[in-house]
């Protein structure tokens, strides 16, 4: 049985009626603006919405047929992707009246941008560590802290932000989530540079920020359960990254819009390849080089391909299972972990193919220095998004339902948990 | 080409049936009794299993008397008897059935596949000479026509049940020729020729050891057709030790965890340790990894993918690799006891050792596959 | 500096000594236990012994000299290897005088074989949780359980046992030390056979066995203590017994009584060489199967000598560091685990030059067998006398100060703690 | 041999010494700001480190100036510097100094060496010119003799510190010969060619790239001499590097550390789980086994073994590797701050990186040490 869903009447309906209004509506001269908010009227540019808040209230599995349609059409999509999605999650599911009719529709036009604020220098693999305080004032919330590793943080208007509003609580139990402006004088936006050279990241420093009452999310004190709304999502938007970046061939006003708007969203990502090893790269390089012709590079080339195609076959085992119903089986962590790995191998490999000349960078390096952006890139492939050691721990416990680790900071107050006293 | 990523749901049920069979009749205490005889097989559950089951017809088609289902099935099977180490000559009536099938005339397929398929007559395929040579092409034995027929002189080893046999599947060269050209394979009757079982490192799969003086043999196919027809089922061949291996690693994986909750240290299950979390996870990822190889190539071989060759040293490098590690790790988590012959983890260490080096080490299957990758 | 102490005159003078004294008393055509009880006698036997207990009282190290002087000028040492120093060492430091006008002299002759009662089925890293219990009946101390991975208690008069007393304290307070005779009705030794086909160990079944009183060693509860200085002296037995089994070459009626002696008590360690990878065989192999001109063969020796040497100039490091009285650095542990790290390699290189020879075994295998013998013992390497794990645990507790592991078992009665319930 | 597996109470001074210069004025604040310069190095610290500590004269009999130390010391001083990720033209100093030592005469010797030892000179080898064959018998270029001496032609490249040296020592062929037969070293005054500064991945390692036409240059001892010299100068350069690499393990190791002790996440330091635990165990097997086989190596340089074409290899391949490890295992440690340009890791990451490959990787190192090996 192949992995696609079989095709249901309803889904070649749906796939007719989107195809109808396209006909209709769609026009690449638009602004992106113009097309998007027309869009978004119809209820077709996030089908799996409810029909309040611009949907259409489809299944998930429909809305992804609409979004298919509309990409197999040609036409531009709403701004579906990148950080502001995982905001739009978190607003629809916990956001009040308010928040919706503020944020939803300026994000789906992409005329606002997010960043998420939860990291902490002090709080990494250990989220609920963090320190980050927001103090009511009696009219505000005021923010002091220090948040990391926020991507796009220099544009943009709004950011999701997890602070500590008990620290009498135990520590899952103390926090809050916000919406913030982060276009205030108490919110300074440092980019953090990287080893491999690149700024993807920002330090965001609070200093009495202020964010007023109704801009809580859910209530005080219930920050980690709507946190892990926005963390559930963020496991799926490496991959809509990747799809989203696609549409970008038409032409016309709006896509030349689209192709800007791709261009800033896409920058902080553009090592990201590199970063996973650029495993597409080794037989055409070791060819060029005549590396192929030592069978002990041979071996290390084809480590990475077993490694990678095995990874890349057990996700579309993954996605038959889940598209079967059935239990699914290896998940997430697992793919991570195979990830991890295959970055590392394909970095030795390109060493053993580079030589010497994996002693240079830029210019003067192999492949005018892609080679050496890898080299010193896939380190962070086994660190961001939880490191390996977190991984192991949840497929050990989750997967294979081995004993947790004993705890011994979640049972009591925050203020008495030891914690890192300097970053 | 849609490739599969699933199994159906009439699969699964057979693998459950496969399953079944394999726990009810071959537990590691019936595996033990066989493994100390020179047979290495029980008859009658032979029987049932070939009768009752089909399974030593399972990817014959129906027109020679088999089940008709396709490679996938047959490595469920192996699958499910590398979970067993099970015992008995099934692989090498498999890499027989294969060979007739590849190579044989439509009036072989017809004459010698029907006994194969119901069980009742042993076979297997002799091709190795020189153990640390898997390649068809360095053959010695040789095939001598005249006008009896041809006769062939040499000598095999490695031969898995060839002790047992009652058909051999003889690889051969005509006298004079060398490398791929001039190899034709031969069926030859068991009891023709001077054979001795081997002392095997594991000794749940017999090898013989075969010798040929002017033995009376029967071209199976075309004469000088080996050449293009060994490759294609020595990559069979791969791809079903790569199911068995995956299903070993399995048991192995499934074994350790057992084990790692129940066995208390330090007041507390080991499992809780995060050195044995750790490496079970690792293991996990290994044993998923390998599984989606053996499963894509066990696709491949069924829809004659052109990328078959590839793909076949690519699930053997890594379901035998990975079916060594679980067996040490295991073996590692087990301590002392996983030492010892009466625990289990032994017969499947040994069964992984053995199948890392059958048919060409992880080394010589990355090499090929290297050598074999279009992309 | 070389490794070597320089020379003192106080060893020259040793030397001498014992030389003088071997000139006039030296006699291989004496049967053995003739020879060494003369020698035991003269105190030279065990010249680091106290004066009243067969020695001299001088330090280790002299008496290291000592030994060394009878092994150059000749002559056969005391029967001071194997499980029964030991014994001696434990008896010389918490036995009783008893124990040591009963048990020393008999032992450093050879006529007592011992044997040593630690670990059960259900402890092994953790040894302080053994079951086997000793309790008093009013006139012995009568002893239920079972013990398991005993050397040549089929032979062994004697053994060294610990087991459980108290029940109602912390599990390291409450094992008592006895010195138990194995020639009785309630022990039951039965032979373990191994993956490797050989059957080196034994497990031992005590039901209602029976030890006098003043065959408890120390003071009861006292016995984790007591056995501490037994594992300090095992950890030097191998070394010690692969120098022991070299004085056989000699000739004369103690020399063939020697040989006959060695012979039984090397027979459980035959093996061994196997266990380690057998390092030296690697290139003498590859060169005659013509593997040696695979460059992939080539590299998976090199990973095997590369760690095998550094692993044996690590360990000449600690010996000469410890000779100058410098900080060990590091210690046993790592040695332990760089051996095992060996073994495996060497395994991984010797299928690779076996190739498909690697499926066969016995008379058929490489090597007649050798070859094989390795690939199913080297398992052993990484878990006898310490797995790897619990090496690691140590070096990085005690040679990298590392937070040791939270223990909830040692800290309430031992009757509380979860154990294993069967095996 | 009476090999060294200790160091004298001296030597132990002596090192602690070096140490504390490179704390006080190599700390890294002090790289950063150099690594950024394209000289590279700060005249002021290479003045006192040449002239009040002699570490460029440290291996330099004292009758050319030197302090007449062995191979050991410089050793240790390589080591305390690759401790430092100390940013300075040190060890292309050591390189041609090694190189006039094994090939000048010894006129040469006392006209050369004493501005090397005094640090007022600065030096370094260029033989490499395909970036992936660290082998002398593939030089191109070429060194043609008439009545006013020598003109080399052709190119270099990765040359340590090339871009700033006074002096060059440079690896050429005559015309019309190949392999090994042929070869001779040359001096060539610095400002006598066309150069270039490379970037290069560690940017505290500065290389580059040389270019000779018709540069004049003279003879550094016998002509064609460099067959035999060269194999044991290159022996010598990777025992440095082995040595450099250790110290930069070392450090990474403190490092890792040191921060799995101070790093809390869930209400307790990092380093208390076993994940971290173990993993720092495995780090100091591997960093005292590669210290092992460097301190061996530099013995076996100063006793002139027999055995040091295999040593030098296996140092080589053992201390790069585990240098990388260990920078690779600490940046994992740290997590995302190890990831950042602020932290330092990065630092000892690329040059173990760049260490791995320079002078042979350890596939080559280890292929040769096979070849080598005597046993």
């Amino acid at each position: 049985m192949s992995e696609s869903t079989s095709t249901t009447a309803r889904e070649t309906q749906i796939r007719a009626e989107v195809r109808a209004w396209l006909e209709d509506n769609w026009d690449p001269n638009l602004s992106l603006h113009e097309w998007r908010n027309r869009l978004i009227d119809s209820g077709w540019g996030c089908a799996s919405w409810p029909e309040q808040w611009y949907g259409k209230g489809l299944s998930v599995g429909l809305g992804a047929v609409v979004d298919d349609e509309i990409r197999q059409f040609g036409a531009v999509s709403v701004a579906k992707a990148g950080v502001r999605m995982l905001a739009a999650a978190t607003i629809l599911e916990h956001g009040s009246d308010l928040h919706k009719e503020k944020f939803l529709r300026p994000l789906l036009t992409g005329e606002d941008t997010w960043c998420q604020l939860f990291s902490e220098p002090g709080s990494g693999s250990d989220l609920a560590g963090l320190t980050t305080r927001a103090d009511f004032d009696g009219e505000h919330w005021v923010i002091n802290g220090q948040k990391v590793w926020t991507t796009s943080a220099h544009h943009a208007q709004y950011g999701m932000l997890l602070a500590r509003t008990n620290w009498d609580v135990p520590k899952h139990q103390g926090m809050t989530y916000f919406l913030i402006e982060m276009e205030q004088p108490g919110v300074e936006v440092r980019p953090l540079k990287q080893m491999n050279g690149h700024a993807s990241f920002n330090e965001i420093f609070f200093t009495d920020a202020k964010i007023a009452p109704e801009f809580m999310v859910s209530t005080e004190g219930n920050g980690w359960k709507v946190a892990m709304t926005t963390l559930a999502h963020e496991r799926r938007l490496a991959d809509g990254i990747r799809s989203w970046a696609r549409g970008e061939k038409g032409s016309g006003r709006v896509f030349d819009e689209l192709r800007a708007e791709i261009a800033t969203v896409m920058e902080p990502y553009k090592w990201y390849p590199q970063r996973a090893g650029r495993v597409d790269l080794l037989l055409e390089r070791a060819k060029a080089t005549g590396r192929i012709n030592d069978p002990v590079v041979r071996q290390a080339i084809a480590e990475v391909l077993i490694k990678a195609k095995a990874a890349e076959w057990t996700g579309r085992r993954v996605k038959a299972a889940h598209a079967l119903g059935r239990p699914p089986g290896p998940e997430g962590s697992l793919g991570k972990l195979a990830g991890s790995q295959v970055a590392r191998l394909a970095a030795h490999a390109h060493t053993l193919i580079a030589g010497g000349e994996a002693m240079l960078a830029g210019d003067d390096g192999a492949m005018n220095g892609l080679i050496s952006e890898i080299l010193v890139s896939v380190p962070a492939e086994s660190i961001a998004g939880g490191t390996d050691e977190i991984q192991r721990n949840i497929i050990s416990e989750r997967s294979l339902g081995m004993p947790k680790e004993a705890r011994t900071d979640i049972d009591r107050p925050f203020r008495d948990v030891p914690r890192n006293t300097v970053s | 080409m849609p490739m599969q990523f699933s199994f159906t749901d009439e699969q699964e049920a057979f693998r459950l049936s496969v399953r079944r069979f394999m726990e009810d009749k071959s537990p590691t205490t019936e595996v033990r009794k066989l493994m100390a005889t020179p047979e290495g097989y029980d008859p009658a559950v032979w029987r049932q299993m070939s009768q009752e089951l089909g399974l030593t017809g399972i990817h014959i088609p129906e027109r020679y008397g088999g089940q008709g289902f396709g490679f996938i099935e047959l490595c469920m099977v192996m699958e499910e008897m590398g979970r067993a180490v099970f015992c008995a000559p099934y692989f090498s009536n498999v890499l027989a059935a294969t060979a007739i099938l590849e190579a044989g005339t439509e009036s072989q397929k017809q004459a010698l596949l029907p006994a194969l398929a119901d069980g009742s007559r042993l076979a297997t395929l002799a091709t190795t000479e020189a153990p640390a040579n898997w390649s068809a092409e360095t053959t010695e034995t040789t095939a001598e026509q005249n006008d009896s027929g041809f006769r062939l002189n040499g000598s095999k080893t490695l031969v898995v049940d060839g002790h047992t046999a009652d058909l051999l599947i003889v690889l051969a060269r005509s006298p004079g020729t060398s490398g791929a050209y001039g190899l034709s394979l031969f069926t030859v009757a068991g009891d023709s020729v001077s054979r001795r079982l081997l002392n095997s490192l594991d000794e749940t799969r017999k090898l013989a050891q075969i010798e040929f003086d002017n033995t009376p043999a029967e071209l199976l196919g075309e004469l000088h057709g080996a050449g293009i027809t060994m490759p294609r089922i020595l990559d069979q061949a791969a791809v079903a030790l790569a199911s068995e291996s995956v299903g070993g690693a399995q048991k192995m994986l499934d074994s350790a965890l057992e084990y790692a909750q129940m066995r208390m240290q330090f007041g507390r299950p080991i499992g809780s340790f995060q050195a044995i979390k750790h490496k079970c996870a690792d293991l996990l990822l290994e044993v998923e990894l390998a599984k989606s190889t053996a499963y894509y190539a066990a696709a491949a071989v069924a829809e004659n993918a052109q990328d078959l060759p590839a793909v076949a040293s690519l699930a053997k490098a890594c379901s035998c690799d990975t079916y060594m590690k679980a067996a040490q790790e295991c073996l590692q988590i087990h301590g002392g006891i996983g030492f010892t012959w009466e625990n289990d983890t032994h017969l499947y260490f040994k069964r992984a050792k053995s199948s890392q080096v059958f048919l060409g080490d992880p080394n010589y299957h990355r090499d090929q596959l290297v050598l074999r990758w279009e992309a």
